[in-house]
């Protein structure tokens, strides 16, 4: 019953907006939370602010223009964006890939997991309070494995070096030397990270059992990636739907159990290291030379008429591309399922109830790429 | 009811300009090269319009959703997959519910994770709504689509049954004006609130024109600062 | 300025105490400069980058044009601010930090006043700071400010305690609450070997009222963006960063006096103040690396597990340490200081195992590994 | 169940447009969704204020305080933290190891109230550009924009689409525009060096 002076106050939870333009919300995500004292209650958030028709403008360029826009779409795992691009169109068009092309195709595929998993680091030592310290030594191995993508690509961060069929070029004819040197400062920068965060009793206070997702919650809002596993569902598309040439490496896949911040973080550890095991499997396994595009390429990609749905699995989890083709050089329909659009939609479920500084840490370990919520 | 197979429009891939619904104009159309340089091409036997659709093999999943949900006019064919075919159903929209749920909920089928769920302009033949659904532990991958006109964009809402379907589904409505009724807070999402009339994907949508000069409010003593 | 030195040919002791005022003032204006440029110099090392090298050799200018640029930017009020408390914020803040640095023996005779009691005429005005905080975030009207003013009154007001227990247990040993004379008390042995647990608490504690890095909730960027200070630009913000720079020289001086032996401890009394000066610059420089080291490796403590960490682990374990000083005192067995150091020392160990085990406590499951050959059924 | 109350975009007022005399024979009808929005992207205005200095020293006395200032301000540039798009990431990786920008004494802090410089990296969309033009008019006064990317300067890759704004410079006034998608570190250092030269050369103003 309420105390008598509190009678004539009516205590009213306080709207608060973490606008789009906030430190921690990765980009220009909008989240309206409502909270009573520090405890959330409700959280609406807001999306398309980074809205820029990526599958409007797609339908108006040919197969070869298309591959710009899944870089800029998923911009922290461009090549998962651009493998799911090419799979899907080779699969309508029936194009076989040289076996060189495939290769080096999962080496840079694993390369860019490893940058896209630094950046994770990154970001989520600062959600936690760090000043930045994580993010500039996730950042010094990240620019290392961006060395190698620039020599091989020719730029930083838009590599277009996938092409339908196979690659734009030859790579460069020190590729494997330089990604041994790569791996083993990576491997040094995993170390090191792992050190600063695992092991901290603050970041484990910060990070055990909080935003808690069971596994049938999971599969029910089509969480996908490091969430899902992190949750206990044993599903990764590398190995239960296998495509490319993945099959013929051998890693491990790692599976949480709570399904709560700190899980999710594991998980993505242990992925990197897996990362590292594949491409090390795949140099070996590269023969030195070899076609990297089928010879009897048609100068103007025309796919038959017909649909396909390819996923490919990219650090944040499925990104599919849905390509309905009526004959032509042009996609009619190309819907890119991006996986931080469904993990994000779970947002409010696993934040309703924690505390204000747990929704930032809980929307941190998501993981989410705006332009890929938005596309 | 059944799959209206309207006259299937010859949509050419660089040429064809049909007259009433204007395909979107290429940024950079490559102009075609004039006849005499084109190499000969074989004589090319005339494209096929329409994917031929493969009824699946027996025994395939498609019966044991027509067991479940009997009495339900369902048109099945083979689609191809990255590891290979997978079935795709065609539903009214009305037994789109009861199917959604006999998937769901059969032991058999278990297809509890929608994966995607798209919206498709097919211009003259109506809108069309795409669900993929793929299950953990029978492996299974299902593609259920239905088709509305354009008059009455309606389509029964699964957010009840599939929590994923919530944001896609609103997403679907800013897109292409699908309305999809019983949907908890039907919002539009990716655009501003009060824009419910404009749907950038629609095929009548056309890109925007690149303005030429777009300095005009440039500070007055902006231009002059550089050497 | 200096007590018992020649007086400037000035006789009356209140216009040599008020030149005094005006050199420190100057003095720590430079040196909370300088303070920023240090900060940016050690955090940029410890993160593995060069910090500002380009203005100036080695940055050195940095810091005066921060100041000089601070200086002529437009000072912004939001509209609906309320204007007293708004006004009034700069001026809570700024004072008690300024004020506590009257009561600090910088060396044996350059001291602005000496006061019986200047141990608790310190911690009194420390402890005012937290006014400040409530009208600057009560009277910027935005809802982070609000959120971030009341984080900073709960925590400022809850780890003050910890603060002051932990120099009960200094007083009683030492039996005077001036710092000049705990600091002659240490001629032979620093504080910190017969109070090792109240050095530990009053370490922490004084993270917690300068609110750095560990702590920073009022004002952490990425949940509250900026708190408190969200709302003020230009030269009223720079006042706000100056005095949490000015509270950390008195929070490290005053470490340094009553733990480590101030200017006395190695060299006693008798050496030239230049020596005694290079003395106390040294133990505080020691604490200031410790508070920026701090700054760069720890993430931030969330609200409830700071204020359960005040009052479930500090705030007991000082008492148990002012208990062990009253038990010792009262019976005065022979060794007494050999007493004194044995149970100060388990009481710093207890606290310490006590924390590294509090989160390690709760067995928590590893990862499954699944191989990607064999065809392993979901878990579900 | 506390309700939410969700916080609506403000409903665009339809200003009257009375012109004297002329009645208005228009019913006024329902403004669409796109009309309502162009009216949210007027340009925010740019009015640069005067100094307290220049109103109070002599002519000649100015040069020396002008320089001393104009030094200052280009030596402690405070970008916004305020990322976009994929220009974000390469501006982060400015500010990193690699390509440091506290060199140049660039730090970013969190709040529009203290800071000098705003880097759009990324593309403007119609949906977002009430907020950039929002924290442009919070920036206290001696502010100056960086225009980084192509999607920052004309649409980019993106300008044919009809929900993305063609430039950031048709809401806020810019100052340097940086080239590229996404521009290298470099080119952003060098659009910073380049802001430099012009608050050294606009120090007269």
């Amino acid at each position: 019953m309420v105390a008598e002076h509190e009678q004539g106050l009516d205590i009213v939870d306080m709207p608060i907006n973490m606008g789009p333009q906030h430190p921690s919300t990765h980009g220009v995500f909008r989240m309206v939370l409502v909270i009573s004292g520090e405890k959330v209650v409700d959280v609406t958030p807001h999306i398309g602010y980074m809205h820029r028709g990526g599958e409007k403008l797609m339908e108006a360029m040919d197969y070869r223009q298309g591959i710009g826009y899944a870089d800029r779409t998923e911009y922290l795992a461009q090549f998962s964006a651009e493998l799911g691009y090419c799979l899907a169109v080779e699969k309508l068009m029936g194009i076989e890939v040289p076996e060189r092309a495939e290769y080096i195709r999962i080496i840079l595929t694993e390369l860019n997991r490893l940058s896209s998993h630094f950046m994770f680091m990154g970001a989520f030592g600062i959600d936690s309070g760090l000043f930045g310290t994580s993010f500039t030594y996730a950042f010094r191995e990240r620019e290392y494995i961006q060395d190698v993508f620039e020599e091989v690509s020719g730029d930083r961060l838009m590599y277009a070096y996938f092409r339908v069929g196979g690659l734009a070029w030859e790579v460069t004819d020190n590729f494997t030397q330089r990604v041994h040197e790569v791996l083993k400062k990576t491997q040094k920068g995993i170390k090191d990270l792992d050190d600063l965060l695992t092991k901290n009793e603050i970041f484990m206070a910060r990070c055990q059992n909080i935003g808690a997702f069971t596994a049938d919650r999971a599969i029910a809002y089509g969480l996908s990636g490091p969430l899902l596993r992190a949750s206990g569902v044993n599903w990764d598309l590398r190995r239960d739907e296998p495509y490319s040439i993945y099959p013929r490496f051998t890693f491990q896949i790692p599976v949480g159990n709570y399904g709560d911040v700190y899980d999710r973080y594991l998980v993505r550890l242990e992925e990197m290291r897996q990362s590292v095991s594949i491409i090390e499997q795949a140099l070996e396994k590269l023969p030195p030379e070899g076609p990297i595009v089928p010879e009897k390429m048609p100068r103007r990609l025309r796919t038959p008429p017909g649909e396909v749905y390819a996923k490919v699995e990219s650090p944040r989890g499925e990104w599919g591309v849905y390509l309905v083709s009526k004959g032509g050089d042009k996609p009619y329909r190309l819907k890119m399922r991006s996986p931080s659009f469904c993990n994000l939609s779970a947002l409010r479920e696993m934040t309703v109830g924690q505390f204000l500084a747990d929704a930032v840490m809980i929307l941190g370990s998501m993981d989410i790429v705006l332009c890929d919520v938005d596309r | 009811m059944t799959l209206p197979d309207g006259q299937e429009e010859e949509a050419q891939g660089d040429a064809g300009a049909a007259p009433e619904t204007p395909p979107p104009a290429e940024a950079a159309a490559p102009t075609p090269k004039p006849a005499a340089e084109r190499p000969a091409r074989p004589a090319k036997e005339a494209e096929p319009k329409e994917a031929p659709r493969i009824p699946p093999p027996a025994g395939s999943i498609n019966e044991i959703l027509a067991a479940a949900v009997p009495g339900v006019a369902m048109l099945a064919y083979m689609v191809p997959t990255l590891q290979g075919e997978a079935v795709a159903v065609e539903v009214g929209r009305d037994d789109l519910v009861p199917v959604m749920t006999a998937a769901r909920d059969d032991k058999r089928l278990d297809l509890k994770y929608l994966r995607c769920l798209s919206g498709v302009d097919w211009q003259d033949e109506g809108l069309e709504v795409v669900y993929h659904l793929s299950s953990f532990t029978t492996r299974h991958q299902l593609t259920v689509k239905t088709r509305v006109t354009y008059d009455d964009p309606v389509v029964p809402s699964l957010a009840s049954l599939f929590p994923a379907a919530n944001w896609h589904e609103r997403e679907t409505r800013d897109m292409f004006g699908i309305v999809f009724d019983g949907h908890p807070n039907l919002v539009p999402l990716l655009l501003p609130d009060d824009m419910t009339d404009h749907f950038p994907l629609r095929k009548d949508n056309p890109l925007q024109e690149i303005e030429e000069w777009q300095g005009e409010n440039l500070r007055e003593g902006a231009g002059e600062g550089e050497e | 300025m200096l007590l018992a030195a020649p007086s400037f040919g000035i006789s009356q002791p209140a216009v040599r105490a008020l030149l005094a005022l005006i050199v420190i003032t100057m003095v720590m204006t430079v040196a909370v400069a300088y303070a920023t440029w240090y900060e940016r110099k050690i955090i940029a090392r410890i993160q593995q980058r060069l910090g500002p090298t380009r203005t100036g050799p080695f940055g050195l200018v940095q810091p005066i044009a921060d100041m000089l640029k601070l200086l002529v930017k437009e000072d912004l009020r939001p509209a609906d601010a309320d204007p007293v408390a708004w006004e009034l914020a700069v001026f809570g803040i700024f004072v008690p930090a300024f004020l506590a640095v009257v009561a600090v023996p910088f060396t044996a005779d350059w001291l602005v006043s000496s006061l019986p009691l200047s141990l608790l005429y310190l911690l009194a005005v420390s402890g005012l700071s937290f006014i400040g905080f409530l009208m600057a975030g009560w009277g910027s009207n935005s809802k982070y400010a609000l959120l971030g003013g009341m984080r900073a009154a709960a925590q400022l007001i809850s780890y003050e305690i910890p603060l002051i227990l932990a120099m009960i247990g200094v007083v009683m040993v030492t039996r005077s609450a001036d710092v000049y004379s705990i600091i002659l008390f240490q001629d032979r042995v620093p504080l910190i070997v017969w109070q090792p647990l109240g050095f530990l608490i009053f370490l922490t504690a004084s993270i917690a009222e300068l609110e750095r890095q560990p702590f920073d909730i009022p004002t952490g960027e990425s949940e509250v963006a900026g708190g408190v200070f969200i709302e003020f630009s230009g030269i009223r913000w720079s006042m706000f960063q100056l005095t949490s720079y000015v509270n950390m020289y008195v929070f490290s001086l005053l470490g340094a006096f009553v733990f480590l032996g101030g200017w006395e401890w190695p060299f006693g009394r008798d050496v030239g103040w230049g020596y005694q000066l290079l003395l106390t610059s040294a133990k505080m420089s020691l604490f200031i690396v410790f508070y920026l080291w701090a700054r760069a490796t720890f993430p931030r403590l969330r609200v409830d597990q700071l204020m359960s960490y005040a009052w479930k682990v500090l705030i007991p374990f000082a008492l148990v340490q002012i208990f062990l000083n009253g038990l010792f005192i009262v019976y005065d067995p022979p060794y007494v200081d050999a007493f004194l150091l044995v149970s100060s020392g388990l009481g710093a160990a207890a606290l310490v195992t006590l924390v590294y085990q509090s989160v390690r406590v709760k067995p928590r499951l590893p990862l499954q590994m699944f191989s990607n050959t064999v065809e392993a059924r979901s878990v579900v | 169940m506390a309700e939410v109350i969700a916080q609506k975009a403000p409903p665009a007022t339809t200003p009257e447009k009375q012109i004297e005399g002329a009645p208005v024979v228009v019913p006024e009808r329902e403004k669409t969704g796109v009309e309502r929005e162009a009216e949210r992207l007027t340009p925010a205005p740019y009015e640069p204020g005067t100094a307290l200095y220049r109103q109070v020293l002599p002519g000649i006395m100015q040069m020396p305080v002008d320089a001393l200032l104009a030094f200052a301000r280009e030596s402690s540039l405070w970008p916004m933290t305020f990322g976009l798009a994929c220009c974000a990431i390469e501006m982060i990786a400015t500010y990193m190891p690699h390509h440091d920008l506290d060199r140049f004494g660039i730090v970013p802090w969190p709040s529009p109230r203290q800071s000098d410089v705003m880097i759009v990296s990324g593309t403007v969309t119609k949906k977002m550009a009430p907020a950039v033009k929002l924290l442009y008019e919070q920036m206290p006064n001696p502010k100056w924009v960086i225009a980084m990317g192509a999607c920052a300067t004309n649409g980019g890759p993106y300008t044919r689409y009809d929900r993305v704004l063609q430039g950031v410079d048709k809401i806020i006034p810019v100052d340097v525009y940086v080239p590229g998608c996404p521009p290298r570190p470099e080119a952003l250092m060098d659009g910073f060096i380049a802001l430099q030269h012009k608050i050294m050369e606009e120090r007269s103003k």
